[in-house]
């Protein structure tokens, strides 16, 4: 319950502050104070004391803390954009000073209870974007900062420049390798997997025969068969989307055996004392109980299926797809190009999987896990 | 010995006996330096690996290399020890494609990772468009190796002379089997390997002394990998090159290419490709200071 | 005894079949290539040598499984354990950089799933971005980290460690989170009871109960450690180890090589996840589970 | 002592739902075989109520189990309806209360009890009929939309025997289906169960730990013991079919209790 | 009828060990608050058996959890030992027992008996010593080295007795500790925690569902009733504090659970 106990972060920010501003200027070629280092250095002074020292509601601190952090990180950065390279320390400890704001405030907002629904939900988005936000902030201020060689590593805000000046490129790239290759291989892929786990569900010899196999091959680096499905299917989608199916198979086969043996023997007890036949028991017993896993296999795979598509391409594609986008782009010194493939293929890869994650909430409401929250 | 590390544009091969053979025969250690060979690969850009300080000098094409240069790496040419392209598109006979006229409508392989610029260069001088279609040709980001045509997935792909081309031959197709158009002998050719260093630390007299050792050394490297390519083979091979026999025939091929070894960058052939990037828009404007004549000048005393 | 025949009759059977399914496919794969050389050199052989001829090409597209047989034998048994043709010495420069990635993946994994379980702030945002992280196609920054990481002079065995350590972390850090949220309510209000600190919590309730959890997710990810390093492999210049084999051979088309390449990293898988598997049956004996 | 010779009822005309004889059960386990019933003799006619009491592991859910097909006797012989077990299990001759509710998670609970009258093909009509007419004999009117884990253990008890009630198999076959109520719950739940037998004229053979409970609900009580586990006793009961909930502290329902519990005691050793 | 003010004790000496007043403890859910407990007043002092009895979902659990500070109350004061729960806790003035056993599945009995013990520090040779002497208590000397699992179902909750025993707090909460165990087993258990009660004067507050047993092992029997949860009955037990097993059949028994029953079944409703 004491001021210090509360927050350390209070006063690491008070220290950081004060040897910044002491070894001031932020950059090499700047005179010592100006007005923009003083709005910056006032703003992490107020808001170290803010995070203990005032008593205000905690939702009122983290509105305030949220502005000190994010406003002295943009006059940083906005600071130094054109003269790479220059930041001193001063520089560093400033941003890593705005950082514990910022993370104080995340604690601060993780702490709320809200029972606003809207607003909960508001918040279950805004804690994991304001931690994004500044892997972001750090990297555009470590870049700029040291003015580190643009194709080695381009900063956060060239890339996003790079994505909005290029929208049909990326388009097109998208619609390659996620809606055909990604797409279609996932489908068949898991479907297959799928299938084979019913039908060695069905024959016991399949199955003792069959799992220790797919168990083994599981496990395999697959993105060695790359080159071969290429050289099988071709090098449009086809051989990408086969790659897919690969990878995307035995996770489904090993999950969905894992799931149909899921049913509890009380409950497969009590279908046979209705004497239910095997595709009753299947439907209305098994298949349900197996669903989480099912799903489960359906989230690994909605990531393998992306890594797998785009690797595929570096084995020969035509002229469009992310992977062949990243390959090319590299070879042309274009490495925002590259990361803005980069950054599509994770948000495409995130969505993917996060509406597999609702879908599942909707259809396995009824499983602990989610149950629990 | 000052040391100095190379960095490669490929893997282990005779395409780079000349430092191999430099550094095995002990001439870099005659001029005092002590040299790291780093081989390359299919993901590795030599650019991106020099302008993040992990090598003093690397082998590229020059097409990457002012690519690079336009996006603010200042690579300069310090040598020229290739004087011809190696690369050319071939096609079987017995396929649909005898003449630049019959590209119209078919797919043609061709190598990206900077190495397509000179297929595009061509491509514009035909007035193609590489969209496909009917009026344009199918462009097929090739593998790293033949399959494409045997395998009947495009009309013609890319090899390089003392490479790929042998790979068609074991494979069974007899020379008489393939139609062969040669970057160099249309006179479409970019220049190929180079060797790069960075602008600002060639401004220091004393690396400029030590580029104009290696460069002295790898030139007798080449030298001496020319005259004795058997040898040269045997000596990339035991480096990490693979297959004997392929070293071999490949060392022979490369030889071709060299001419006499004096490492110097024909400016003709310079502003040509200088020119084909431009008109791509590859690059965005003239290159400047691009190439130095000064190494090669002091090597040769 | 009675079980382990049970299991071989069905799994040989099933061998067998991928055998001869492999040898047809075979056959039809290679037969276009096979009738291309022919023709060009003016042979006509009976069906018999023709279909032989298809299972003995020097770079088939499908070799049979004798040919990738006989290479592994070879590559394994015939050649110095320091040749640069032994697969044994390939498959060990694989190993130890697998092996150190998968150590740094599981450590990190535990020392994030740690913090997720104890600190509410890293429990809200943390996990959004671990699971985008591994939406990233990671070949496509293996050759950066690989760059930028030689600009720092980190060479050799550790850029490929951590692009293990990039793909094992996942998900043991997943597993681990699950793990160490696993001790029954009742249990923690058992020990709440005992007014026991949180680290007596961690280390005598949550420690242990995750163990299971910590067992099955180092089986994903040591699976996963060994295909980050063969994807680091490419980029190093493909000079040693089972990725550099698998894209050296495939410059060449060696698709013998290539299967044989295949062939080692497979067995490296099964050796690891099965070491895993033996290394979590005896904990978890010493911790007195009922054996299955 | 032999249950079944002894055991003759007044009027004789009374067919055999359930006949065993010298019926054996043997679990092969790591450890060895376990016998989990030996020699088992027990006829039980139509429309009787009969208990089982035993310590646990004597094997009362396993000949429960036997007789609902789940398991298979090793010796001896069992009929169900003057046919083998698997026979009445496939003409659906009897319904099976676990101990545990077994609902299945994400079916309401409407659906949980219709499910057996789903798998047997009743027509939707049918269906709702009597999984209303089943429900509200459990109390359960008003919860037919909910799921099984938004209600409290009782009344998930309650659901699953209304969903083995649903499709009115003449034999109930019921373990320990009280085991987790409280007392007041339980007590009112015997007195429906008794009203429902008395009714309908089923037969029911039911598994209980409880003393009590056994005395107050059957005609007959079987006591068990175990290792191997095995029928020691089996005690008719004089009380009369009608049975008020205070019949319980008549001296009549003591004697009976006294007896079962001496019964019991003696196939008891503490360590378990 | 206030439960504080009605009950005094002969001697009037009797510090109280738990006294609530006015407690009031309201859960808030999806599904808006539930009131757990409503108004309790109950003073226990030191060496009394208490008994909570009540229907399911009545706040049996809650009141324990409450007086062990896993839950706040919401309303009204209670105090253990005249200290805050929190306090109460710190000082380690109580041993709780689960209605499950809830031992740790990869310690030996022993190990799992020496849990508290290591937690608090005693001394290595302190811990064999109360570990031996509580496993003989509950008898199970001889399974020190055996894994949970390896134990039936009373014998994990003998053990799971023995660890809250161990570290010989006076006061016990204990939260069904018999429900999952056979009468004959339960009787034996119930006679040896009698006797562990009068050797030892600990206070114990036990939850349970049975009448018999509430009845025969309580000094006072407190009655509850749910939505909300409240005391309803506070009934004074007037056997002798000797209690041989057969007592249960005296009629001042009988008469004492009849009483229980009436109050129970008045705060009943039927549909939980
Ligand atoms: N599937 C099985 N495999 C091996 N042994 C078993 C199996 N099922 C039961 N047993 C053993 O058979 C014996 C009888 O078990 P059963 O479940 O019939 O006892 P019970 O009388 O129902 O006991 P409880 O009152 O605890 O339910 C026990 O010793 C038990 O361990
Ligand atoms: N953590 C909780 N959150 C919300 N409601 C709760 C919680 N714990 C208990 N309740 C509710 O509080 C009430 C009292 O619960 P409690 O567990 O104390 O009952 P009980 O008397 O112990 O019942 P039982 O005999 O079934 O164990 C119930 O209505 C229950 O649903
Ligand atoms: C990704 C990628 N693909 C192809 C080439 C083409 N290439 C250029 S030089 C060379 C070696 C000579 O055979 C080869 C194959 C490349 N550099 N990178
Ligand atoms: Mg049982
Ligand atoms: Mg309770």
């Amino acid at each position: 319950m004491t001021f210090a106990a509360r927050s350390w972060q209070a006063w690491i920010v008070l220290l950081l502050t004060i040897v910044a501003a002491i070894t001031l200027p932020f950059t090499t070629n700047s005179t010592g104070f100006n007005s923009t280092s003083a709005v910056i250095t006032l703003a992490l002074l107020i808001a170290a004391i803010i995070i203990d020292g005032l008593r205000l509601g905690n939702a009122l601190k983290a509105v305030l803390l949220f502005i000190a952090a994010h406003g002295a990180a943009w006059l940083l950065i906005s600071g130094i954009a054109g003269q790479e390279g220059t930041a001193k320390l001063s520089f560093y400890l400033a941003i890593a000073a705005a950082w514990l704001i910022a993370w104080r405030c995340v604690t601060l907002l993780s702490g709320l209870r809200v029972k606003n629904r809207s607003v909960d939900t508001a918040l279950r988005i805004l804690i994991p974007a304001i931690f994004g936000a500044w892997i972001l902030i750090i990297w555009e201020a470590l870049v700029r900062g040291a003015g580190i060689p643009f194709i080695l590593l381009p900063p956060p805000a060239a890339i996003g420049q790079r994505i909005a000046n290029s929208l049909p490129v990326l388009g097109a790239d998208v619609r390659q390798t996620i809606f055909k290759s990604v797409f279609v291989g996932y489908v068949i892929g898991c479907a297959a997997g799928f299938v084979t786990a019913i039908l060695a569900d069905r024959v016991p010899f399949l199955r003792k025969g069959l799992l220790p196999i797919g168990n083994m091959v599981s496990a395999l680096p697959i993105i060695g068969v790359a080159p071969i499905m290429v050289m099988w299917f071709g090098f449009d989608w086809p051989s990408k989307a086969a790659v897919v199916v690969i990878m995307t198979f035995f996770p489904m086969l090993v999950n969905t055996v894992a799931g149909l043996a899921a049913s509890s023997h009380m409950e497969r007890d009590l279908m046979r004392t209705y004497a239910s036949g095997y595709w009753q028991t299947l439907w209305k017993l098994r298949l349900p109980a197996a669903a989480p896993f099912i799903f489960n296999a359906l989230k690994i795979n909605s990531t393998l299926a992306l890594i797998g598509a785009i690797v595929a391409e570096f084995f020969g594609t035509p002229v469009v797809g992310m992977g062949f986008r990243i390959s090319t782009e590299v070879g042309r010194m274009n490495i925002d190009m590259v990361w803005a493939e980069i950054a599509v293929a994770a948000v495409v890869g995130s969505v993917f999987y996060g509406v597999i994650a609702l879908i599942e909430r909707a259809t396995t409401f009824w499983h602990p896990s989610i149950r629990g929250g | 010995a000052d040391p100095v590390t190379l960095q490669l544009k490929w893997v282990t091969q005779s395409q780079f006996a000349g430092y191999y053979v430099a550094k095995e025969k002990g001439f870099y250690e005659d001029e005092g330096l002590d040299v790291t060979i780093k081989p390359g690969g299919p993901d590795i850009a030599p650019e991106q690996v020099i302008a993040g300080g992990g090598a003093d000098v690397i082998v590229d094409w020059m097409g990457g290399a002012l690519a690079a240069r336009d996006k603010g790496v200042g690579l300069v040419n310090i040598a020229q020890p290739f004087k011809k392209a190696g690369m050319e598109l071939v096609c079987p006979k017995d396929g649909p494609i005898k003449s630049e006229a019959d590209f119209k409508g078919h797919t043609l392989g061709v190598w990206f990772f900077g190495n397509e610029y000179p297929f595009y260069a061509w491509m514009n001088k035909l007035g193609y468009s590489t969209e496909g279609g009917a009026d344009g040709v199918t462009v097929l980001k090739q593998s790293f190796d033949v399959q494409p045509l045997i395998q009947k997935q495009a009309d013609c792909i890319s090899v390089m002379t003392y490479n790929e081309y042998w790979q068609l031959i074991d494979a069974g197709y007899k020379p008489d089997d393939l139609i062969v158009f040669n970057y160099t002998a249309m006179g479409n050719d970019l220049l190929e390997d180079g060797l790069y260093a960075m602008e600002d630390k060639l401004k220091d007299p004393a690396f400029e002394d030590k580029m104009v050792r290696f460069v002295r050394a790898s030139m007798k490297g080449w030298k001496y990998a020319t005259e004795h390519p058997d040898e040269a083979a045997e000596i990339v091979v035991e480096n990490g090159g693979q297959d004997e026999n392929h070293q071999k025939r490949m060392m022979g091929e490369v030889a071709k290419l060299i001419d006499n070894a004096d490492g110097k960058l024909i400016e003709a052939a310079y502003d040509r490709t200088a020119k084909a990037l431009l008109d791509q828009k590859i690059i965005t404007k003239e290159p400047s200071g691009a190439w130095t004549s000064a190494i090669t000048d002091k090597a040769i005393k | 005894m009675n079980s382990v025949t049970e299991k071989i009759v069905p799994v040989t059977t099933i061998l067998i079949a991928i055998v001869i399914g492999w040898y047809a496919l075979a056959m039809v794969m290679n037969a276009p290539f096979q009738r291309d050389m022919n023709r060009r050199g003016n042979v006509t052989p009976s069906t018999v040598e023709f279909l032989e001829s298809t299972l003995a090409q020097a770079k088939p597209i499908v070799p049979a499984p004798h040919q990738v047989v006989q290479n592994v034998y070879e590559n394994t048994f015939l050649r110095k354990i320091t040749s640069n043709r032994s697969l044994v010495y390939h498959a060990g420069v694989t190993l130890s950089s697998t092996l150190l990635g998968f150590t740094f993946g599981t450590i990190l994994g535990i020392l994030i799933a740690v913090g997720i379980v104890h600190v509410a702030a890293l429990d809200r945002s943390l996990m959004p971005w671990i699971i985008a992280s591994q939406t990233i196609p990671i070949l496509a920054i293996a050759p950066m980290i690989i760059v930028v990481l030689a600009a720092v002079n980190i060479t050799g065995l550790l850029p490929k460690a951590l692009i293990s350590t990039y793909l094992s972390f996942f998900p043991v850090a997943v597993g681990m989170v699950k793990g160490l949220r696993s001790p029954e309510l009742m249990h923690l209000d058992l020990m709440h009871t005992y007014n026991a600190s949180p680290s007596q919590v961690f280390w005598k309730l949550r420690v242990p109960a995750s163990v299971p959890f910590l067992f099955a997710s180092m089986k994903v990810a040591i699976a996963a450690s060994l295909v980050g390093a063969i994807v680091g492999e490419l980029p190093t210049g493909a000079v040693a180890g089972i990725g550099a084999k698998l894209l050296s051979a495939s410059y060449f088309s060696n698709t013998i090589d290539m299967w044989a390449a295949l062939v080692a990293g497979s067995v490296v898988a099964m050796l690891l996840v099965g070491l895993v598997g033996i290394v979590s049956r005896l904990v978890e004996r010493a911790m007195g589970a009922r054996p299955a | 002592m032999n249950p079944t010779q002894q055991y003759k009822r007044a009027d004789g005309t009374q067919s055999a739902v359930i006949a065993a004889s010298g019926l054996g059960l043997t679990f092969q386990t790591n450890d060895g075989p376990v016998q989990a019933l030996s020699n088992v003799d027990l006829t039980i006619g139509k429309g009787e109520f009969v208990s089982f009491i035993g310590p646990s592991g004597c094997g009362k859910t396993t000949f429960l189990r036997a007789i609902a097909d789940l398991e298979k006797p090793t010796a001896g012989t069992l009929t169900v309806n003057g046919m083998t077990p698997e026979q009445a299990r496939e003409a659906r001759a009897y319904g099976y209360v676990f101990q545990a509710a077994a609902l299945l998670p994400w079916r309401t609970i409407e659906r949980n009890v219709g499910l057996p009258l789903e798998i047997m093909g009743n027509t939707k009509a049918d269906q709702q009929a009597r999984i209303k007419r089943t429900l509200d004999m459990v109390n359960l009117t008003g919860f037919e939309k909910k799921y099984p884990w938004q209600l409290s253990g009782g009344m998930q008890q309650r659901a699953s025997i209304a969903r083995a009630l649903a499709f009115d198999a003449d034999l109930l076959l019921m373990d320990e289906p009280f085991g987790a109520l409280d007392e007041i719950v339980r007590d009112h739940l015997n007195e429906q169960l008794l009203e429902l037998w008395a009714r309908t004229n089923k037969t029911i053979c039911f598994v209980t730990h409880s003393i009590p409970e056994a005395v107050y609900l059957s005609t007959r009580i079987v006591v068990m013991s175990p290792r191997p586990g095995r029928v020691t006793d089996v005690i008719e009961s004089t009380l009369p079919r009608e049975r008020p909930l205070d019949i319980r502290e008549t001296p009549e329902f003591l004697s009976i209790a006294a007896r079962v519990r001496d019964g019991l005691r003696a196939g008891h050793s503490y360590d378990d």
